[in-house]
């Protein structure tokens, strides 16, 4: 008896179960999805946000800092003279090997890199994610009568 | 020795009885990953089965090793941060508790009261984010994908909350030595609260979709059983210990960066359902973590005192002086702690991580025997590794 | 019972070395008596688990293994023991057939430091792949120039 | 014999074509017909039930879970399953070293052909139906142990221990599903007293309270455990979650067809929705009235009899109905363990089909 009473019990948990999981998911049918549609919807990314680097060509020094703290040596300098005279040739900045830890921004002392909110970078190769930065057509590098769009990150800067 | 495909297998673990068998039929070897959705990652796993009975199991590890430690002695304190991150990319900011702590207290260095309760929120909040996918990962194994997406919603807006603060969203190179790297506004205050609600409004949802099903109960409850003894002999910890019925939690029995401060329960198996140690109780256990995270969390944002938050004295070019330590913090997958020497030099003299992950699945090979494969998904679920961790 | 009173206590021509003050007490062992010095921490202080094993390299001729014990109740704390072995012909006694913990743990102490440990039931390597050179947390380590065709240095 | 009857549209056009050169019909113009009808049924039934299905499943399961499901290609996402054909038929055809080749080609084949036979013998509206066997039913249940050959081959042929495993639980799972399928079936069948689907659709015309499920309440008692028997056995002979176990994709990779790639994957998956269709469609002719509307315009001699797009529509709108079921289900529960499949089947589905079937023959009996 107790044998069928189980058998019993567990028919019915099998069937209240079913119904309690389509009480709670079935209703979701008719709600508003949760997800947004990318490229038309941005998601909302904070000015905090550690992505692609906005560089300030005109400020830097090419005093290599941020090249020496990188972990990974992803940057690359190359420049004529120091200091405020530099001219940049090359500021390459190699996105495969780039962790986004935002270490390059801490010790510049012009404040000319800074981390950016842009996020997307494909390639269909290794050097096609190889930015340089010294280049003035590239969208993300700006001259400094230009205003940056978007708020600068600044880590603590110890 | 055996060797089964070119692996040398284990023979200790192979020491236990063979189980009984009616008809005489042949072994099968299965090779489990590492490119198998349920290892979740790059795990591979041996398995001698007879049809769906699993005989013995040989995870593998190894296949995402990049020597963590290494890397750490080669770099300067400061630049060897974001490296930790990745060891548990699910959770991230215990990872970089584990090596700042020891740092710190090989170091003496002092941190501000304000930057130890940010460093509580925000450890807190990516252990919900970490219990979260895991729970939702082991429904997904158990074959219920839903629940694991309405998870994913409330780790999405948890993500971002980090994201505003850190800046990154996965991995957040937040926790320096000596402090954090970024305070945090009245408005991300209540966010964050207000998250906390919504997360805590949906547990009810998971629980009655997910823990509480009946087909789950089924195949959870009574299986893959870690007792206390296997999970103490094996140092696995973590929820595995706690839902085995040992009241272990680092936060409570060895206080660091002020959790003292903070009242909050620690959940210990057996729960409403199941056997002590077995597959639901431990998915059970995440839940009721996440509930206490959520507690910390808003104790922590009521009681968050103003001040500073890094220590002025830390430079970027900060060095260690000479002396070693160990430290472990509470990790969601386990004890995360690290065994740090210095030597005074510009990096690490040595610091010797331990993933709790990698103590946590050497005890796959003892656990399993006997189990149907189903329920080998059910175990290596339950346990919840992060190969990134394991393999460091 | 603290580790040093304790292991002092029950073997006091094994205990080398006892520091009990400063950020991390410990105490050195000699290498040979280490499964009977882990007995006495698990028994006289309540050693429950075998938390870690470390290994150290101290160049040029010491190599150091340094396990952690956890207490978990009461008092709960971290017990350290350290041994410290020859550089030249670095091996200690395996704990891992009373500690299933230290399986993986000396498995990779040996993978990466090099330090071999006896009578552990499956001395092999276990992150690296079987036939990598060398031991990679050595001080001394020669990175690979290539693994099997890939390229190690750029 | 199965094979003396002819199907009437086959026929029809046999003799269209025997006119046409001015011969007698004989076998070879009934052959010619019959594979006439399976092409129009080929272009007609499979490919929108195939990508329909597959298309409210992702649709469907989109929504249940948050997000919002195919809605790229086409409005709304209407041709993402076409979008999806086309890229099968572009993959690469992989037959891995160590194959039987043979087997391994042929199964999608065998499965493929199975799960759409089914279609045959569906009474979809009064008078079309493509063969009105006396044995439909049988017919229909026989086709779903063709299809486990095909699977069984798949495993088989793969040489890969999870296609094995998987085709294995394939086995094990569908052949004893089966029994319970087929007290559940009989149930109505008894109750009709043939086994002729479109006498069974017929039985049950006019107003909702004629239907099988509730006919005369008290049949209720009988009907409604056999109803759910013959859902839930039909799950599980369709594979559907909770009861997926020979392709669990968390257990064993992709199961039996871990293995397939391009098209011949694709043969896999269509059949798996022509199978959920035309089971839910049998569901509906045993126990809900096949093609009769819930108010009885369609019984004898009342305005929509025989009225055929009236018929096909509330047979559309009842198989569609338990098809979403089938959906909201498989997004809501957990799988089911092998064991537990095995012990749901032999303890619980068999004694409750045992029990129906006895009460329907007692109620027969009774009158």
């Amino acid at each position: 008896m107790m044998a069928l009473r189980n058998w019993a019990r567990a028919v019915w948990m099998g069937l209240k179960t079913t119904w309690i999981g389509l009480t709670i998911t079935v209703p979701y049918i008719f709600r508003r999805p949760y997800t947004l549609q990318y490229p038309e919807e941005i998601p909302e990314i904070p000015p905090t946000e550690r992505g692609l680097h906005v560089f300030e060509i005109d400020k830097c020094i090419a005093c290599d800092q941020c090249a020496k703290i990188c972990p990974v040596d992803c940057i690359t300098i190359e420049a004529e003279g120091k200091g405020k005279t530099a001219r940049i040739r090359t500021f390459e900045i190699d996105y495969s090997k780039c962790l986004f830890c935002a270490l390059c921004c801490e010790p510049c002392p012009t404040e000319c890199i800074h981390m950016g909110p842009h996020f997307d970078l494909v390639g269909y190769t290794r050097d096609e994610v190889i930015i340089d930065y010294a280049d003035r057509e590239n969208p993300r590098v700006f001259s400094g009568e230009e205003k940056i769009p978007y708020e600068i990150v600044s880590f603590s800067r110890k | 020795m055996t060797v089964i495909q070119g692996v040398k297998l284990d023979e200790s673990e192979r020491a236990a009885p063979a189980l009984p068998r009616d008809i005489l039929t042949e072994e099968l070897v299965f090779n489990m990953g590492p490119q198998h959705p349920s290892t979740h990652g790059v795990l591979r796993v041996v398995l001698r089965t007879d049809g769906e009975v699993v005989h013995d199991c040989h995870p593998l590890v190894g296949n995402l090793h990049r020597c963590c430690e290494k890397i750490l002695e080669n770099l300067t304190y400061v630049q060897g941060l974001p490296y930790v991150d990745r060891m548990d990319y699910l959770g991230a900011l215990n990872m970089e508790m584990g090596l700042v702590l020891s740092v710190e207290k090989a170091a003496a260095v002092e941190v501000p009261k304000r930057a130890q309760y940010l460093r509580v929120i925000m450890c807190e909040i990516n252990r919900v984010i970490s219990h979260l996918f895991a729970a939702g990962q082991f429904g997904l194994d158990m074959g219920a994908f839903t629940p694991f997406l309405y998870m994913f919603r409330e780790r999405e807006e948890a993500l971002l909350l980090l994201n505003q603060v850190t800046g990154g969203r996965l991995l957040y190179h937040y926790i320096r030595y000596g402090g954090v790297t970024r305070d945090v506004t009245d408005d991300w205050l209540k966010r964050c609260l207000a998250w906390c609600d919504r997360v805590a409004a949906h547990m009810d949802e998971y629980n009655n979709l997910l823990t509480y099903n009946h087909i789950f109960l089924n195949r959870t409850c009574g299986v893959a059983i870690i007792d206390k003894s296997t999970a103490l002999r094996y140092a696995a910890t973590g929820p595995i210990l706690r839902a085995a019925g040992v009241a272990r939690d680092l936060r409570k029995d060895i206080p660091y960066s002020s959790y003292e401060d903070f009242d909050f329960k620690v959940p210990v198996g057996p729960h409403d359902k199941g056997v002590v140690g077995d597959s639901w109780n431990r998915h059970r256990q995440r839940l009721l973590e996440i509930e206490e995270s959520l507690k910390i969390i808003r104790q922590a944002v009521a009681k968050l005192p103003s001040g500073d938050v890094s220590n002025p004295k830390i430079s970027r070019g900060w060095k260690a002086p000479e002396g070693e330590a160990y430290v472990a913090s509470e990790a969601p997958r386990g004890e995360i702690s690290c065994y740090f020497v210095s030597d005074g030099g510009k990096a690490p003299y040595r610091a010797r991580m331990r993933g709790p992950s990698f103590q946590n699945i050497s005890l796959l090979g003892e656990t399993s025997r006997g189990l149907l494969i189903g329920d080998l998904i059910a175990l290596m679920g339950s346990i919840d590794i992060t190969l990134g961790e394991c393999d460091r | 019972m603290k580790p040093a009173e304790a292991l002092s206590a029950a073997m006091p021509d094994a205990v080398e070395e006892a520091v009990e003050e400063g950020t991390h007490p410990f105490v050195r062992v000699k290498a040979e008596r280490i499964v009977e010095a882990a007995r006495v921490l698990r028994e006289k202080c309540g050693a429950a688990m075998l938390h870690q094993v470390s290994g150290v390299d101290r160049p040029p001729d010491r190599m150091e293994v340094v396990y952690h014990f956890t207490r978990i109740a009461p008092d709960p704390a971290f017990l350290c023991l350290k041994v410290s072995v020859p550089r030249s012909d670095p091996v200690v006694p395996s704990l891992a057939n009373e500690w299933a913990s230290a399986n993986w743990a000396e498995r990779e102490t040996w993978d990466l430091m090099g330090i071999r440990f006896a009578g552990h039931p499956h001395h092999y390597r276990i992150l690296l792949p079987e036939d990598w050179e060398g031991h990679p947390l050595r001080k001394d380590y020669q990175y690979p120039v290539e693994y099997h065709g890939v390229d190690c240095v750029e | 014999m199965i094979l003396a009857e002819t199907p009437p549209f086959s026929s029809h056009i046999a003799g269209w074509l025997a006119g046409l050169v001015g011969m007698e019909p004989n076998w070879l113009f009934s052959a010619v017909g019959a594979l006439v009808v399976a092409a129009v049924i080929l272009l007609l039934v499979v490919t929108p039930v195939g990508l329909g299905g597959v298309y409210l499943e992702r649709k469907l399961a989109g929504r249940m879970q948050n997000r919002r499901g195919p809605n790229r290609v086409g409005p709304y996402g209407l041709l993402q399953s076409l979008a999806d054909g086309v890229k099968l038929l572009a993959k690469e055809d992989i037959l891995q070293r160590g194959a039987d080749s043979p087997l391994f080609r042929f199964a999608p084949y065998l499965v493929f052909m199975a799960a759409f036979a089914g279609f045959v013998v569906l009474p979809f509206a009064p008078g079309l139906v493509a063969a009105d066997l006396d044995v439909g039913l049988f017919y229909f249940l026989a086709l779903i142990a063709l299809e486990t050959v095909g699977i069984v081959m798949a495993g088989w042929s793969s040489n890969n221990k999870w296609s094995l495993l998987g085709a294995m639980r394939e086995v094990a799972q569908v052949v004893s599903y089966e029994l319970p399928l087929g007290l559940a079936a009989m149930c109505p069948a008894l109750a009709v007293g043939s086994l002729s689907l479109v006498a069974i659709t017929d039985y049950q015309a006019g107003p909702i309270w004629k239907w099988l499920l509730w006919r005369d309440i008290y049949w209720a008692i009988a009907m409604v455990p056999a109803f759910l028997l013959f859902y839930t056995a039909g799950l599980a002979a369709a594979k559907r979650a909770p009861f997926d176990l020979p392709e669990a994709e968390s257990e064993l990779t992709a199961g039996f067809h871990t293995e397939y790639s391009g098209m011949r994957f694709g043969m896999f998956f269509l059949p798996e929705y022509a199978m959920m269709l035309s089971l839910s469609a049998v569901t509906s002719v045993l126990f809900l009235g096949g093609y009769h509307d819930p108010i009885g315009l369609s019984a004898p001699g009342k305005l929509f009899d025989g009225v055929w797009w009236w018929g096909l529509l509330w047979f559309f709108l009842k198989t569609t109905f338990l098809f979403l079921t089938q959906i909201a289900l498989r997004w809501t529960l957990p799988r089911i363990r092998i064991d537990q499949v095995m012990y749901l089947c032999y303890k619980v589905l068999l004694p409750i089909g045992m029990g129906s079937l006895l009460l329907t023959a007692a109620l027969r009996l009774l009158g």
